[in-house]
C-alpha cells in the first residue's frame, strides 16, 4: 500500500508529468478517496459522491454484461474493452487539454454503449461510435453533467445511420458463436416482415381464404384459440404464425391444424430470458428489469420515467394492435423485444439528460413511449427506442422550461 | 384530406425544413439564444411563410405561367415577400401596436430568412395544388419553429450548465446540436413522404 | 508579393481579411444554409461556389457604381432585384451546361438570393465603397466561401460516397459513411470546421470554467 | 389535547449518529473568569452599565438598553469586572465584559418575584421577564411592554414551544423536562399565557418520545388554549419556518420573522427561564448545554454559567489525541468554534465535537459503509440493515467536487420546495435577475440540507445565500407577502 502511495506522490512531483495530472489525480482518487474536509457549514456531509453514484449503475449493469457474455461469447468482452479504451482516450485527451479532472460519467457511457450494439459489430465501428458519442455527445458540451444528449445513444445513432449495412444485417443468435454462428433477424423485424407479408388476420377482419397467400398471422395466443376452437374449416392447409405461447396446446390440439402449419415465432419465455437475437446487453430482459429495480431502490434512478415509458408503450400497443395489427405488434411482445427495457431502465433515466421536474419526467416518459411505438411501427427503423430517447433528450430543456413556467408565476417587484 | 395530413406531418418531422433541408440557418444561429426571442421569430415566420405562399401561388400559376414569364419568378417572389413583410409591418403598426411591439423587430429579418423564399420555390418545384401549398407552407414553418425552439431551450440550458470549448461557442455548438437532432429525426424516415 | 503590388496595400488587406479574419461563414456566420446543403459532393460545391462568387462580383459592380443613385428607402429591394436577376442568369447557365448539377442543387440556386453573404456585403461594403475595392471584396468573400464549401465537400464526398469529383478514391472494401452525405454529417462537419477555424484565428488555450 | 400536524415536503431523518447526548446532566464548576458579550441572540447590542473594577453579583444586570429592541444581560458569577473591550465574537465585533469570579455559587434574585405569580399584575410579570433576560430567547424574543420584541404582547396570536430534536445532535427534551422541571415548564407556559392573553399555545415534541408527550399533555389536560403534539423529528422540523406551517398551517413570510405574522417560537429552556424569572427571581445565568459528537469521552449534558469559556466547559471531556473540530449548536448550520477561549452565551445549546476526516481511505468509494450515513442508502447499507448501526460523524468531504448531474436529491429533501440546483446554476453563472425571485430563492430557509445530500459536493446552500446577497446588492428586494404583517417598521430598524 505504502509503495503505491509513495509512487503516486512521486508522480505528482515529476515535472515531465505536469500535463497529465488529471490521469494521476483520477487514479489517486479511485485508489485512496479524498482527504479534503468541509469548509464551513454544513460540517458533515452525506457519504455519497459521483463515483459511488456511478458505480451503482455499473453494479446494476453487471448482470446484463454477464448474460451477454454467456449468450454471445467472449467477443463481448473485447467489444467492451475497445469501447472503454477508445472512449477513455477521448475523455482523457479533453481532460488534459481543458485542464479539468477526469469525470466518472464515462465509466457508464463506456459500458452502456457496447451493450446496445449487435454482437457482431466490427471492433473499429465500436471505436468510431464511442469516440463520436463521447466527443460530440458529451465533451463538446463540457463533459459529464453538462451534456444535453445521452452520449452512448448519440454514438449508437451515428453508427446506425452511418453504416446501415453493418448495423442492421447481422444479428447473431445467442449461444452459437465462432464459425458456425447463425445470423437472423431480430424479433421485431421478423414480426414486421411476417405481418406485412400476411394479408389476413382473422383477429380483426372477416377471414377470407386467400389461395395465393396461405399464411395468417395470429398475433396472440388467445387469438389462436378463439379462431380455431370452432372447428373452422377455413384454416385447412393454412400456415399460421403465432407470437408467444399458443394456449390451445394445453386445451387440446385442434384437429384441422397440423403441427407443421403452426409456426411459433417467439415464446415470451425465451424473450424474457434472452434467447432471441438482439443487441448484446438488451436481450436478457429479466436481469435488466432486476437491475433497474435495484437502481430505483438505491435512489439512483427515478421510477417515474421507466414506469410512464413502459406503461405508455403497453397501452398504445394494446389499443393500436386492435386497429392496425399489421403495423403495431401486441403489447407484451412490444415490451419484451428490442431495447425497450434496457432503454427505459438505464438510458431514459439518466438524470442529466432527462427533465428534473416531476411533471417533466412523466411528459418525457410518455413522449418516449409514443415515439417508440410510432417509430417501431411506421418507419424504416424497427428499433425505435434509441431514436425516441435522443429526440426526447433534445426536448428536455424545453419541457423543463414549460413546466417551470407553469409552476412558478412571475413575481412582481 | 389524408394527403394534407401526410404533407403536414412530413413537413414537420421527416422533411423538416431546418433539419433536413438545412434552411433558415442564419436566424437559427443568431436568434436561438433565448426561447422568448425564438418564439417571437417563429410566430412571425409562420405567419409570413403561409401568407407569402398563399400570395405567390396564384401569381405564379395565374399570371407568370400563362404569360410565359416563368423565368423571372425568383424576382417576382422576392419582391412579393419584401412587399408583404413591409405591408404586414405597416398594418401591425397601425392597428395592433402591442403585436408590433412583440414581433415587430423580427419582421425585417424575415426577408432574408431563406425559409420564406424556399417554401415558395419548393411549392413550384413540387407542383403542389393551392390547398397543398398552404398546408405545406404552414407545416414547414411549424417544423422550423419546432427546431428553433428546441435549440433555443438547449442553448438556454447550456448557458447555465454548459462548458463549451471557446471555439465552439455560438455557431459551432448550434451546428453540433442541430446535427444530433437531425440524426435523431432521421428515425422518422420512411414514415410519411412529402410528395 | 505580386498580388500586393497589383491590388495596392488597401486592396490586399481587404482580400486577406475577407479570407481569414472576416471569413463570412466562420467569423460572421453568414451563408450557412447553402454551405450545409450543397456541400455533399465536390462538384456541387464548386458549382455553388462559382455561382455565388459570380453573383457577388456582379452585384458589387452594379451596387457600387450605382450607389449614389440608390434611394435610401429602396435600398434592400434594389439589392434583392439585382441579386435575383444575376441568380436567374446563373440558373440559366447551369440549366444549359450541366443539367445534372442544376437538378442536384434544386432550390438552392434560387436561395442564393437570400444568401446573407451577398446581402450583407452589399449593405456593409458595396454601398459605401468604390467599384475597385468592392470587386476585391467580392472576390475575397467568394474565394472564402468557395474554399470552405469545397473543403467540407471533399470530406463529405470521400467519406459518404467514397469518391472525389465522381472518381472512386477509396479501396473496394471501404464502408461508406452514409451519414456524411446526409444533413447531420453536414452539421457536424461545419461545426467542427467552425471550431477549428476559431481556435486557429483566436488562439489562446482552453480555460476551464467552474 | 393532541392535535394533528401538517406534513412538510422533503426533509431528512438523521438516524443513529454516534455520540448522541444521553439523558445525563452534570453541573460544571464555576469558572475563574467569564466573558459576557453584550450582543447575544437577537436584538441590538446593549450598553454596559458597569465600569472597570466594579464588584458585581451573579444575576446583576451589567448591560441594558431600554430604547432599542434588546434584552438586558447579566453577570453570571459573583466577582469583579476586569475588562470591558471589543472582541471578535461569532463573526461580529462586539463589546464584551470580562468578570473575575470569586468562586461562590449563590446568585442575587430579582425583586418582586413570587411563587404566587397569579397575584402579580401583568406589568410586574412582564418586567420580571424582561429584567431576567428570559425575553431574549428565541429568534423573536418574548414580547413585553419593554421593547423586548418587534411586536407587542397584544399582537401575539400563536406561541409555539418546540423540543423536536430533528438534528443529528440536540439537547434532549426529556432531560430538560425531567423531575421538577415538568411542572415548572407547565407553570412557565401558564405565566406566558397570562402575558400574552390572545395567544393560542402549541407544544411540539419529538413524536418518537411517546412517554414525554403523554406527560406533557397530562400537564395541560384541562387547558383548552394549549395543544401538545408530536412532530416527526425530520430535519429541519424545528425551524421557525417549518414549525409555523407544520404546526399552525399558516404561511410563513419568506425572508421575515415568525413574529411578523404574530407567532412567537420558543424552546423549552426559554419557558423554564420564564418560570425561574417570575417564581424564583433567577435571571438567565445558566444554560444546559449538550456535549455531543464522537469527540467527547462521554456524551452528556452540562449545566454551565452563561459566559463560561468553551475550554472550561469541555475540559477533561474530550478524547485525547484525536483531531477534532468543535461546532456550535448544529452540524449543518453551526459555526466552527476555532477559538476555545470564547464564551458560551445564552443562545448556545450544544457543543459538538466531530472528527476531522482528513485521512485517505483505500477504495473509499467502493466500501459498503453501513456506518456511514447516506441519503441514497450507501452501497447496500440499506440491504445490510445499516440503518440500525450507529453512523460515523466526521468532516471528510467523501468525494470530489463535480458538475451538477441534476440527480434531484436536493429537490427531494428541500423542505420549502425550491429547486436548489436550478438556483445554484443561476448564481454560478451570474444570472442574477427576477428569474431567481420567480424560482423562490427567498423561500430558502438556509437549512443546508441540500448541501448535505449533494453527491457532487456542491455547497448549494452557500450559493443560494450568495445569490440572495447579490440580489439585494442589485437592488432587488425580497417580495413582501400579500397578507398583513406586524411590526415591520421596528424590524427594519433592527436590521
Amino acid at each position: 500500500m505504502k509503495a503505491i502511495r509513495s509512487l503516486l506522490d512521486r508522480l505528482y512531483e515529476a515535472p515531465a508529468l505536469q500535463r497529465y495530472k488529471p490521469i494521476i489525480g483520477a487514479a489517486d482518487a479511485i485508489l485512496y478517496g479524498t482527504d479534503e474536509t468541509t469548509r464551513g457549514a454544513p460540517h458533515v456531509v452525506d457519504n455519497i459522491d459521483i463515483k459511488r453514484y456511478m458505480s451503482f449503475v455499473i453494479l446494476a449493469l453487471l448482470p446484463a454484461v454477464l448474460a451477454s457474455v454467456c449468450f454471445f461469447g467472449f467477443r463481448v468482452i473485447a467489444i467492451i474493452m475497445v469501447s472503454y479504451m477508445a472512449g477513455g482516450a477521448v475523455e482523457v485527451a479533453f481532460a488534459i487539454i481543458r485542464k479539468h479532472d477526469i469525470h466518472e460519467g464515462f465509466l457508464i457511457t463506456g459500458l452502456i454503449f457496447p451493450l446496445v450494439l449487435p454482437p457482431t459489430t466490427p471492433l473499429w465501428v465500436v471505436a468510431v461510435g464511442v469516440v463520436f458519442g463521447t466527443m460530440f455527445g458529451k465533451e463538446m458540451f463540457g463533459g459529464t453533467g453538462r451534456n444535453i444528449f445521452n452520449p452512448a445513444l448519440v454514438g449508437r445513432l451515428f453508427i446506425t445511420i452511418a453504416f446501415p449495412a453493418i448495423m442492421t444485417m447481422n444479428w447473431q443468435k445467442p449461444f452459437v458463436s465462432g464459425p458456425e454462428a447463425i445470423t437472423s433477424a431480430t424479433p421485431l423485424t421478423t414480426y414486421k416482415s411476417t405481418a406485412k407479408a400476411s394479408k389476413v388476420n382473422p383477429d380483426v377482419v372477416e377471414f377470407e381464404k386467400d389461395e395465393a397467400n396461405k399464411q395468417v398471422l395470429f398475433t396472440s395466443a388467445s387469438a389462436v384459440k378463439r379462431c380455431t376452437q370452432n372447428g373452422d374449416s377455413r384454416f385447412d392447409g393454412v400456415k399460421i404464425y403465432c407470437v408467444g405461447e399458443p394456449a390451445y396446446n394445453k386445451a387440446g390440439k385442434h384437429k384441422r391444424i397440423e403441427d407443421d402449419n403452426l409456426v411459433r415465432l417467439f415464446s415470451y419465455g425465451d424473450l424474457l430470458v434472452g434467447k432471441e437475437p438482439g443487441s448484446m446487453g438488451e436481450t436478457c430482459r429479466i436481469v435488466i428489469v432486476l437491475g433497474g429495480i435495484f437502481l430505483m431502490l438505491a435512489r439512483v434512478s427515478n421510477w417515474r420515467i421507466p414506469v410512464s415509458y413502459i406503461g405508455t408503450v403497453f397501452v398504445l400497443a394494446l389499443v393500436g394492435h386492435r386497429f392496425l395489427p399489421h403495423d403495431i405488434a401486441p403489447p407484451v411482445f412490444q415490451m419484451l423485444t428490442g431495447g425497450l427495457m434496457f432503454g427505459a431502465m438505464f438510458m431514459a433515466t439518466d438524470p442529466i439528460t432527462s427533465p428534473f421536474t416531476k411533471a417533466g419526467k412523466y411528459c418525457f416518459g410518455i413522449s418516449c413511449g409514443v415515439l417508440t411505438v410510432l417509430i417501431r411501427s411506421f418507419t424504416g427503423y424497427v428499433e425505435g427506442v434509441m431514436f425516441s430517447i435522443v429526440i426526447m433528450n433534445a426536448f428536455t430543456p424545453l419541457i423543463d422550461q414549460i413546466v417551470l413556467m407553469f409552476k412558478y408565476r412571475p413575481v412582481k417587484t | 384530406m389524408t394527403h394534407a395530413i401526410t404533407i403536414f406531418i412530413a413537413a414537420i418531422l421527416t422533411h423538416n425544413i431546418a433539419l433536413t433541408y438545412l434552411l433558415g440557418m442564419c436566424p437559427f444561429v443568431s436568434l436561438s439564444r433565448s426561447t422568448r426571442t425564438a418564439f417571437g421569430m417563429s410566430v412571425a415566420v409562420i405567419f409570413v411563410v403561409t401568407l407569402t405562399a398563399a400570395i405567390n401561388w396564384p401569381i405564379y400559376h395565374l399570371i407568370l405561367v400563362p404569360t410565359g414569364s416563368k423565368l423571372i419568378y425568383y424576382i417576382v417572389f422576392i419582391i412579393v415577400i419584401a412587399a408583404t413583410v413591409q405591408l404586414v409591418e405597416m398594418i401591425m403598426e397601425r392597428f395592433f401596436p402591442p403585436l408590433q411591439a412583440a414581433f415587430g423587430i423580427f419582421l425585417p429579418l424575415i426577408t432574408v430568412n431563406c425559409t420564406v423564399l424556399a417554401v415558395s420555390v419548393l411549392m413550384v418545384l413540387r407542383k403542389y395544388s393551392y390547398g397543398m401549398t398552404l398546408v405545406f407552407a404552414f407545416g414547414s414553418a411549424v417544423g422550423w419553429m419546432l427546431a428553433i425552439m428546441i435549440v433555443a431551450a438547449i442553448n438556454e440550458k447550456l448557458a447555465l450548465v454548459g462548458n463549451v470549448p471557446k471555439g465552439l461557442k455560438g455557431a459551432g455548438i448550434i451546428m453540433i446540436i442541430a446535427g444530433i437532432i437531425a440524426l435523431a429525426f432521421l428515425g422518422f424516415g420512411g414514415m410519411v413522404d412529402i410528395k | 508579393m505580386i498580388l500586393k503590388k497589383y491590388l495596392g496595400a488597401d486592396g490586399y488587406k481587404i482580400l486577406k481579411l475577407g479570407i481569414t479574419r472576416d471569413h463570412p461563414i466562420f467569423a460572421v456566420g453568414l451563408g450557412i444554409c447553402s454551405a450545409l446543403a450543397v456541400s455533399n459532393t465536390v462538384a456541387n460545391a464548386i458549382a455553388m461556389g462559382a455561382g455565388v462568387t459570380f453573383v457577388l462580383i456582379a452585384t458589387a459592380v452594379i451596387i457600387s457604381s450605382l450607389r449614389s443613385l440608390i434611394p435610401q428607402r429602396a435600398r434592400i429591394i434594389t439589392y434583392m432585384i439585382t441579386i435575383a436577376s444575376f441568380v436567374i442568369i446563373v440558373q440559366m447557365f447551369l440549366d444549359a451546361f450541366s443539367p445534372t448539377i442544376s437538378e442536384a442543387l434544386g432550390p438552392y440556386v434560387a436561395l442564393i438570393i437570400t444568401n446573407c453573404i451577398i446581402m450583407g456585403r452589399a449593405e456593409a461594403f458595396y454601398v459605401t465603397n468604390g467599384v475597385r475595392f468592392s470587386v476585391i471584396d467580392a472576390v475575397s468573400n467568394g474565394i472564402a466561401y468557395t474554399y470552405t464549401l469545397v473543403a467540407i465537400a471533399v470530406v463529405r464526398e470521400i467519406l459518404g460516397f467514397g469518391t472525389l469529383l465522381g472518381f472512386q478514391v477509396t479501396p473496394d472494401g471501404w464502408p461508406k459513411w452514409v451519414v456524411m452525405s446526409m444533413a447531420p454529417g453536414a452539421f457536424f462537419l461545419l461545426g467542427v470546421a467552425i471550431w477549428i477555424s476559431k481556435t486557429i484565428t483566436e488562439g489562446g488555450s482552453e480555460e476551464e470554467e467552474e | 389535547m393532541i392535535a394533528k400536524n401538517r406534513a412538510f415536503p422533503g426533509g431528512y431523518r438523521f438516524r443513529h449518529f454516534e455520540g448522541r447526548p444521553q439523558d445525563k446532566l452534570i453541573r460544571a464548576a464555576i469558572p475563574a473568569t467569564i466573558t459576557i458579550p453584550l450582543m447575544q441572540g437577537f436584538g441590538d447590542e446593549v450598553a454596559a452599565v458597569v465600569a472597570m473594577g466594579d464588584k458585581v453579583a451573579a444575576g446583576q444586570i451589567i448591560g441594558r438598553d431600554d430604547e432599542s429592541i434588546s434584552s438586558p444581560v447579566h453577570s453570571s458569577v459573583n466577582g469583579k469586572i476586569v475588562k470591558i473591550g471589543k472582541i471578535e465574537y461569532l463573526g461580529n465585533e462586539t463589546t464584551a465584559i470580562t468578570i473575575e469570579s470569586d468562586g461562590t455559587g449563590d446568585w442575587q434574585s430579582l425583586e418582586g418575584c413570587s411563587a404566587a405569580w397569579d397575584n402579580l399584575a401583568i406589568e410586574q410579570i412582564e418586567e420580571l421577564i424582561y429584567l431576567s433576560g428570559a425575553a431574549g430567547a428565541g429568534r423573536d424574543g418574548i414580547p413585553t411592554g419593554f421593547n423586548s420584541s418587534i411586536i407587542s404582547p397584544d399582537e401575539v396570536e400563536n406561541v409555539i414551544i418546540h423540543g423536536v430534536e430533528s438534528e443529528m445532535y440536540a439537547v434532549s427534551s426529556s432531560l430538560l423536562l425531567q423531575g421538577d422541571n415538568l411542572p415548572h415548564f407547565a407553570e412557565g407556559t401558564k405565566i406566558l399565557r397570562k402575558v400574552l392573553p390572545h395567544a393560542a399555545f402549541s407544544i411540539a415534541l419529538n413524536s418518537e418520545c411517546n412517554s414525554l408527550i403523554a406527560d406533557v399533555s397530562g400537564a395541560f389536560a384541562d387547558n383548552d388554549w394549549c395543544d401538545v403534539r408530536g412532530l416527526e423529528p425530520r430535519y429541519p422540523a424545528d425551524y421557525d419556518e417549518i414549525l409555523v406551517s407544520a404546526v399552525l398551517g399558516r404561511q410563513f413570510p419568506a425572508g421575515l420573522l415568525a413574529a411578523n405574522i404574530g407567532v412567537i417560537v420558543l424552546d423549552i429552556q426559554a419557558v423554564l427561564a420564564v418560570y425561574d424569572a417570575v417564581v424564583a427571581g433567577k435571571a438567565v445565568i445558566e444554560r444546559t448545554i449538550a456535549l455531543a459528537g464522537p469527540g467527547f469521552e462521554e456524551n452528556l449534558h452540562v449545566n454551565v454559567r452563561v459566559g463560561s469559556p468553551l475550554q472550561h466547559i469541555i475540559d477533561g471531556m474530550v478524547k485525547q489525541g484525536a483531531d477534532l473540530r468543535f461546532l456550535r449548536n448544529s452540524c449543518l448550520t453551526g459555526e466552527g468554534l476555532f477559538d476555545l477561549s470564547m464564551p458560551a452565551d445564552r443562545t448556545c445549546s450544544a457543543i459538538i465535537a466531530v472528527v476531522e476526516g482528513n485521512k485517505r481511505e483505500m477504495f473509499a468509494f467502493m466500501r459498503p459503509g453501513p456506518r456511514k450515513d447516506s441519503y441514497s442508502r450507501t452501497f447496500l447499507s440499506l440491504f445490510l440493515g445499516g440503518e440500525k448501526i450507529t453512523k460515523r460523524c466526521e468532516t471528510n468531504l467523501r468525494g470530489e467536487l463535480r458538475p451538477c448531474i441534476s440527480c434531484n436529491y436536493c429537490v427531494e429533501v428541500c423542505p420549502v420546495s425550491v429547486i436548489p440546483h436550478l438556483l445554484f446554476h443561476h448564481v454560478e453563472r451570474e444570472v442574477i435577475d427576477e428569474a431567481l425571485l420567480k424560482y423562490g430563492i427567498f423561500d430558502c430557509i438556509e437549512c443546508n440540507l441540500c448541501t448535505y445530500v449533494c453527491p457532487s459536493k456542491i455547497t448549494l446552500g452557500q450559493w443560494i445565500k450568495d445569490g440572495k446577497a447579490k440580489l439585494l446588492d442589485e437592488g432587488i428586494p425580497c417580495p413582501q407577502p400579500k397578507f398583513a404583517l406586524k411590526g415591520v417598521e421596528e424590524d427594519e430598524d433592527t436590521r
